[in-house]
């Protein structure tokens, strides 16, 4: 039996426009590429809110899209697994998935949420708010309210015997739906609440039936059959609790065929997966959260490719060791976060004045010091941008997505081999620990691998000038050009010099490789231009409008703010930079022209992005800045917000 | 291989065309000689030599000789050729340097790298000093040495015992050697570039701008009693009571080199690429 | 001085209103649990003390007591401590850390501290495990244990000795506690708490969650043999040979603390800017 | 006898104007106070400079002040020596001096050089050129040629037996005269020769024999009796060279009473004083050149004023055992070059997060990497405010000149102890390694120390918020008010936090004190404007004109261009930055209004000035920017090339 649903409520976005509705079944809810489906909710009032856990109206089911969806407990019951298994359940119904998660100081025991964003388009950000939140239980529950942002349009599911709700769900005027999860488990499966909270919750968000247990066996395969088969028990108990015994069997054969080209993945994976695209074979780090993931993905992986990973005795040891694996040859990788990034400062230098490419994966997180090692932040590009002693120039890239991790780390690492400088790419805790259901990442643009001396007349030259600044590049093994790579300022052949003609001609050498080099169209994500391409932009297209600018993780909330003010008749163009430095000063400045307001948008407190491009002398003056430090991320909202809150921005 | 049919070369043919920056009289030259003499005596091909150094006088070594080189930070020779090594087997790695640069600043790296293993020779300059930054105590200066400007009445830290370090943190090859024997000293490197593993070599080599009276260490230096100790407390016994100035191979071990991981090779990304599909 | 009059305090007087972050069942409570023993059986004015440490679970023990603490940075604590204890020579300073924090990143310092002689109590909790960042082995876990997923063949280096290091770096105070024994080990503390120099203590203390097979340790300890060594050589006879479970006093020794300059004071800023004057 | 000077040239700056004079007397030359004094020279010709060593013309005297000669020679054969007597005399002739020094990377017997310029006045720099050079030997010396500009008016002297004159000398078109140093050095004394030559050179450059001996008696007491005897015998035998016998014993009784008001000191005794005064009585730090002096001087005088200084294992562990020495109450400094600057951002950003106050002294040096150590450059200004991880603002400054570095130095302990928090104090070879005849530096202005906490009512909050954003700090050893200092983002009482409320927070708190302090008129040294507080500046004095902005030690170059540029009847305003974060925008916009032109002048490679002052937005868009790298150091006559060469800078 399909239960019925009461007082349905289409609001729209901005939550303003409304209008009833009758009924709708659970049946109709997936509809892949039907977007935008209109988004249903439950009627709330204060005086719904006033009675927690004692309505008992039948469960409504959720069917707007994306739907934004949370599992929270505390540590060790299961709600991440709960959001695992939802976002394969999300990829078997053919839809597109983002799953980000919280988690709190404790090792165990502490507070964590797993928050799912879904629909039939890729998701470019976690959105505005919460339309679906079911309460394991409520202990820390404050600790990490604040990244729940419940909306009167949300629905949230508790079980009374799971503690007294907070204060905070009463006032956000959410709706409430006892549920009662113990009690459920208890009877239908060995007692695995979360589980039963998958079958609940997916039925109420409108999943398959099928699409949730063949979810449920991906995931907890490694665990085993008799955890999977209890599983199944309990995914089918918690969906019976919405839509009634009768349904489930008939539910089960309604799961379309997954679109099997969409992978699963999170953003530390794809960053692995684009260093071994992009060549790297050798990996030196010392574990920091959010980074180990990346590195743990890394280590039973390289070998396959004959490659390895060395653990480091701390961080000063990983950046000398990633030198000499290339100094041997061999493109090397390092993954840390901020405080591990301060410590190889003084080894990227060496890597700079040596010209010894490698790459350091700076996996961000809440800084100054040991700052919150748990959240994300953007707080870190000063430090990659500027953060080295002397005149220092090197790459600096971000991924601007989960996917595009793979593409910017596979990018980044044909660039360092092919300019023999170090990249430092800025990924974050929320693109590193978040999943994905997304399309295949494309690959990195094909380069020129690094430049190896031929055995020449003259002695060899190590650090000999060119046309490009890129001087060939002897290795190991190979007769007839031994050098001794420096450290120290050289000459052409390597020797130690302190003329000043010396240290002009290698600081020029070292300058003009980087900016010689042709960064092709990928240097940013641009849209609502009519071509991404600089010479596109240089003849003036997309004239007018508003431009928002970013960089990095904040792009998804930047592009579907400018998808929402495009819809409310704004002009928007969006740039969000990949390649961070050498920054692309024309072309950029080019991709500018004409707007009538721009707005950098970023995740730190003073603007560092914003600093960084009035730096560099390409931000008109009336340019401002919307930055907020982390761990909260940037919403849509609020990025509209601060459009609006443009004085002289145009609407079209 | 390319290389295996090399002419036999001379010491000389090992050397660089670069003229030291070492002041007269400096230890350093005579440890430049003796390992250019185990080079060639082992017949290495100079082409698979690469020689990793920190920053100090004695790390200036490499550029001195017609081999691979990296000249690298001060500190931090032995995590660079760490990883040279490791990536590539296949290469001779030698890594030199001086006491402040190893035991100093370095102190970690030479912790972990005798905990590791690695098939690496490590090639100390112990002048007691640093002598590129003008004269200070170095780890192994005598408390109570105060012609150092920046310890005036000296460090009051106890001497850094490099052998003994080297044991408890567990290097299977700890030698001694003195730059004023270059003889002794060839044979020990030898022995250390042939060890299957981290060999790790002090050699006692006097700076004559800062530390002068070390001119009388060819006085004070002795051969150590007896064959090299085999088992860790009959050698920690000899370390930790010695005068520091026995010299010859003191500690002599076959352990298990670093092998971190088996390299599969032969898969390819394609089936690494398919766990993400769905 | 105005605080020697003090009213006697529990051990329940020098812990903190903070809930620790632990697991439940980590060794590290029982370490807490003896040192405020340890502070209320020796009496020390609360503000008289002050706890230092670096960043892991075990570091986060300051905060958990009701006295200065510093919560510093992943392997810094020794230097921070001992620019706290040269600074201020009449405070009792107590280092706290881990395995991790202790011999990986902070290896270089602990070689140091020993040197130095500094009158500090270094207190590591070794888990044999870096617990915070989520179960990687530390420089005390044995080369073979795979459960690691950054290194799941194992790391392939020889365990860190921490006692043998620590006496071949010149410490004069070397213990081994066990977290299930917290009355031996609250009599360890106090001897090394009052022991005039630095003072080292290895805590055996089991990470539940990443190494639950560690809760078998308790069969596995035993008190050292005999009394503490006092001479360098018989200790590290005993270190280097032992099974790394011998709990006690290992090693004792007076040496002179360390005394970097005389202060002579008295003397002002008038009398050197004299200097310059023509 | 006074010799004759044969056909002196009078010629202006830019070499252009030249009018034919008579003789000078030599005891007419030294006239303090006089200036500016026509500068003679011998006239020059192709003929003669391709005559090396066989001129046989007595000696001319050489009057013009502010004059700059150079004393060149091997390593250990005495040249530097010869440069502090040389101080020492220009110090008791009255004169004010600077004493510059290059040395190559021999630890001995490598080539070395002592640069000095000394006048009537105050040396604000090197200045363009050297006048007068007397070579010891020839040996090495194209190393440091290029640091040794000569012109057609300048006067070479060298001892034939010195060896073969280099190219590049008889390319200058410099007189040349033959000295027979050697000779005279075997004739009169014990064999050095490096002590003759400050006879001569000290005859030829006017400077009274009684000077010369007493500089000698003063610089070499601490080596012995007999050493001064034996010198005293070859700068006699030196001077008669000159001057002829019978004229030394007159010379004697001429030497004018010294100003015992003025002081002979380097950089980096400077800065070591200035923290002194400042308060900081614990240093530890790790040998490193160009800094190692500056802790050798404080060394034995610390312990003197009951402080201590630890010689650390590393730069890691000397940042952080200031951090142990400050929180315990005492203040603290460590002193680093760029490789140990880069080491110690770690520690940096915990002095930060846990407002501990350090003063980081950073005596810049070329980079990047280990780079040029023995020489200057101004390349760690973008390290120094950017290089740390995560929003972490703090202190950077920068002396202005040697005399400068006691007031800077002072100021930033200071302020550092107020603000609680870091300061890096940016110094450099050119500073550190050089010396002056100067007025004594003036005290740091009086600030309140460190706020300490007072017994309460409620629990002790170290972080609480306040404000000026500075919270009382508790000391250990105080009852009352115990606390755990925090590296990890926290609440007012230091409670570890991950929440955002609690992180915005206390990245509001630690940007505000930073930003609501008032620094008072000492965050530039502004001249040419009526009066440099900024209130005057902001009513609009000296508008017009050209305006060149600079920070640290290039202060001296740019002041004296301008004073050059004045005197050609251009309108021209200095800023020299010694507090350069924060920024004092409105301050620095408002010293900037009005201003036709500016330029930026700067010793590195890429501008890192101006482009912090453009990420600043205080720049107008037609700013320029005069930036070489180093070693050699920037001259007036560069600068002054480089406003002329500016479009549209207004002649007033
Ligand atoms: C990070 C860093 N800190 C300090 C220095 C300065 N420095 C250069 S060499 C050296 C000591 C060299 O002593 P040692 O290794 O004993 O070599 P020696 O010159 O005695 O042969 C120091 C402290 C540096 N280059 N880099
Ligand atoms: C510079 C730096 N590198 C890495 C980290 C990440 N990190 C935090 S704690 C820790 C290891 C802690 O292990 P241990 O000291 O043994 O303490 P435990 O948690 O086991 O008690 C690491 C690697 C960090 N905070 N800072
Ligand atoms: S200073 Fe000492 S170690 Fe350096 S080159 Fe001279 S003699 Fe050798
Ligand atoms: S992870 Fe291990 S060490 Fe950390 S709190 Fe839990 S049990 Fe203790
Ligand atoms: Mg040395
Ligand atoms: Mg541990």
């Amino acid at each position: 039996m399909v239960p019925p649903v009461v007082a349905l409520v289409f609001s729209d976005v901005a939550g303003i426009a409304s209008t009833s509705v009758g009924r709708t079944g659970a049946r109709d809810g997936i509809r892949p590429g039907a977007s935008p489906i209109p988004r249903p909710s439950v009627q709330t009032n204060s005086e719904l809110a006033d009675r927690p856990h004692t309505r008992r109206d039948p469960l409504p089911i959720r069917h707007e899209r994306p739907l934004a969806l949370a599992v929270t407990g505390s540590g060790g019951n299961g709600a991440l697994t709960a959001g695992m298994i939802l976002l394969a359940a999300v990829a078997r119904a053919g839809l597109y998935g983002l799953l980000t998660r919280s988690a709190g100081p404790q090792i165990r025991g502490g507070e964590s949420a797993a928050m799912l964003r879904f629909g039939p388009e890729p998701l470019a950000c976690i959105g505005d708010r919460i339309d679906l939140l079911l309460a394991l239980d409520w202990a820390n529950h404050l600790r990490f309210s604040e990244e729940l942002p419940l909306a009167r349009t949300s629905l949230v599911l508790a079980d009374p015997a799971a503690g007294t709700l907070p204060p905070v769900i009463a006032a956000s005027g959410a709706a409430l739906h006892p549920i009662a999860l113990r009690a459920a488990a208890r009877r239908y499966c060995d007692g695995r609440t979360n589980m039963v909270a998958v079958g609940v919750v997916g039925a109420v968000a409108g999943l398959p039936l099928a699409a949730l247990l063949q979810g449920a066996a991906e995931s907890l395969a490694p665990k085993g059959e008799a955890i999977v088969t209890a599983a199944t028990a309990c995914i089918r108990a918690g969906f019976a609790v919405v839509h009634g015994e009768a349904t489930v069997t008939a539910a089960e054969a309604s799961c379309p065929p997954a679109a099997l080209a969409r992978w699963n993945i999170s953003g530390n994976e794809a960053a692995g997966l684009g260093a071994l695209r992009g060549g790297v074979r050798f990996v030196a780090a010392y574990p920091i959260t959010p980074a180990s993931d990346l590195l743990e993905w890394l280590a039973p992986r390289l070998p396959r490719l004959g490659g390895l990973l060395i653990q480091a005795e701390d961080e000063l040891a990983a950046i000398n060791m990633v030198i000499g694996s290339s100094f041997g040859g061999v493109p090397a990788l390092t993954a840390t976060s901020g405080p591990g990034l301060s410590l190889m400062s003084e080894g990227l230098g060496l890597a700079v004045a040596s010209e010894t490419p490698i790459v350091v994966a700076n996996v961000m997180r809440g800084g100054p010091s040991t700052g919150i090692p748990t959240k994300s932040e953007q707080a870190d590009l000063d430090l990659a941008l500027y953060g080295l002693h002397g005149d220092a120039p090197h790459l600096v890239l971000a991924p601007l997505d989960i996917a595009d991790c793979a593409f910017t780390f596979d990018w980044a690492t044909r660039l360092t081999e092919r300019l023999q400088v170090p990249a430092i790419v800025l990924s974050d805790q929320a693109l590193g620990q978040a999943r994905a259901i997304c399309d295949p990442p494309p690959a990195a643009p094909a380069l020129a691998g690094r430049e190896r001396a031929v055995p020449g007349a003259g002695g060899y030259a190590r650090y000999a000038a060119s046309i490009d600044g890129v001087s060939p590049m002897a290795v190991p093994g190979e007769p007839g050009h031994m050098y001794t790579a420096e450290g120290l300022e050289h000459n052409a052949r390597g020797t130690p010099s302190s003329m000043a003609a010396d240290h002009c001609r290698q600081l020029d050498k070292r300058w003009h490789k980087l900016v010689a080099h042709n960064y092709g169209p990928t240097w940013a994500d641009i849209d609502g231009c009519l071509d991404s391409h600089p010479a596109a932009l240089l003849t003036g297209a997309a004239p007018g409008g508003l431009c928002l600018i970013t960089w990095g993780s904040s792009r998804g909330a930047v592009v579907e703010a400018a998808e929402r003010l495009r819809r409310d008749g704004w002009l928007v163009r969006v740039i969000a930079l990949r390649l961070l430095a050498p920054l692309q000063q024309a072309a950029l400045r080019a991709a500018i022209a004409g707007a009538g307001a721009v707005l950098v948008v970023e995740l730190n407190h003073r603007g560092q992005l914003f600093r960084y491009l009035h730096a560099q002398e390409v931000l008109p003056t009336t340019a401002r800045v919307l930055a907020h430090p982390g761990p909260l991320p940037l919403r849509p909202a609020e990025i509209i917000a601060a459009v609006q809150a443009l004085e002289d921005a145009p609407v079209a | 291989m390319d290389s295996t049919a090399i002419p036999s070369l001379g010491a000389r043919d090992y050397k660089s065309d670069l003229k030291p920056v070492w002041c007269p009289g400096c230890g350093h030259f005579a440890v430049l000689s003796a390992l250019t003499r185990t080079l060639a005596f082992l017949a290495l091909p100079k082409h698979r030599i690469a020689v990793i150094s920190g920053i100090g006088c004695s790390s200036r070594l490499p550029a001195y000789l017609d081999c691979y080189g990296f000249h690298g930070l001060h500190g931090r020779a032995l995590p660079l050729a760490t990883g040279l090594k490791a990536a590539r087997p296949d290469l001779t790695v030698i890594v030199t340097g001086g006491d402040g640069d190893g035991f100093s600043i370095g102190g970690n790296h030479f912790l972990h790298a005798c905990r590791r293993n690695l098939d690496l020779t490590y090639i100390v300059m112990d002048n007691q000093v640093y002598g590129m930054t003008k004269g200070q105590a170095s780890p192994t200066t005598r408390p109570d040495w105060r012609r150092s400007r920046l310890t005036p009445e000296g460090t009051g830290m106890q001497r850094f015992k490099p052998a003994a370090i080297a044991l408890a943190a567990g290097a299977g090859f700890i030698a001694r050697g003195f730059a004023g024997d270059p003889n002794g000293l060839s044979h020990l490197l030898a022995q250390a570039i042939e060890y299957p593993g981290f060999a790790f070599v002090q050699v006692l080599s006097p700076c004559q701008t800062f530390r002068p009276e070390s001119r009388e260490w060819k006085t004070r230096v002795h051969p150590c009693a007896g064959a090299p100790a085999r088992d860790p407390a009959t050698a920690a016994q000899l370390m930790l009571t010695d005068d520091g100035m026995a010299l010859g191979l003191l500690y002599a071990q076959v352990l298990p080199p670093f092998e971190s991981q088996p390299r599969l090779e032969g898969d390819d990304l394609a089936a690494i690429e398919a766990e993400f599909a769905l």
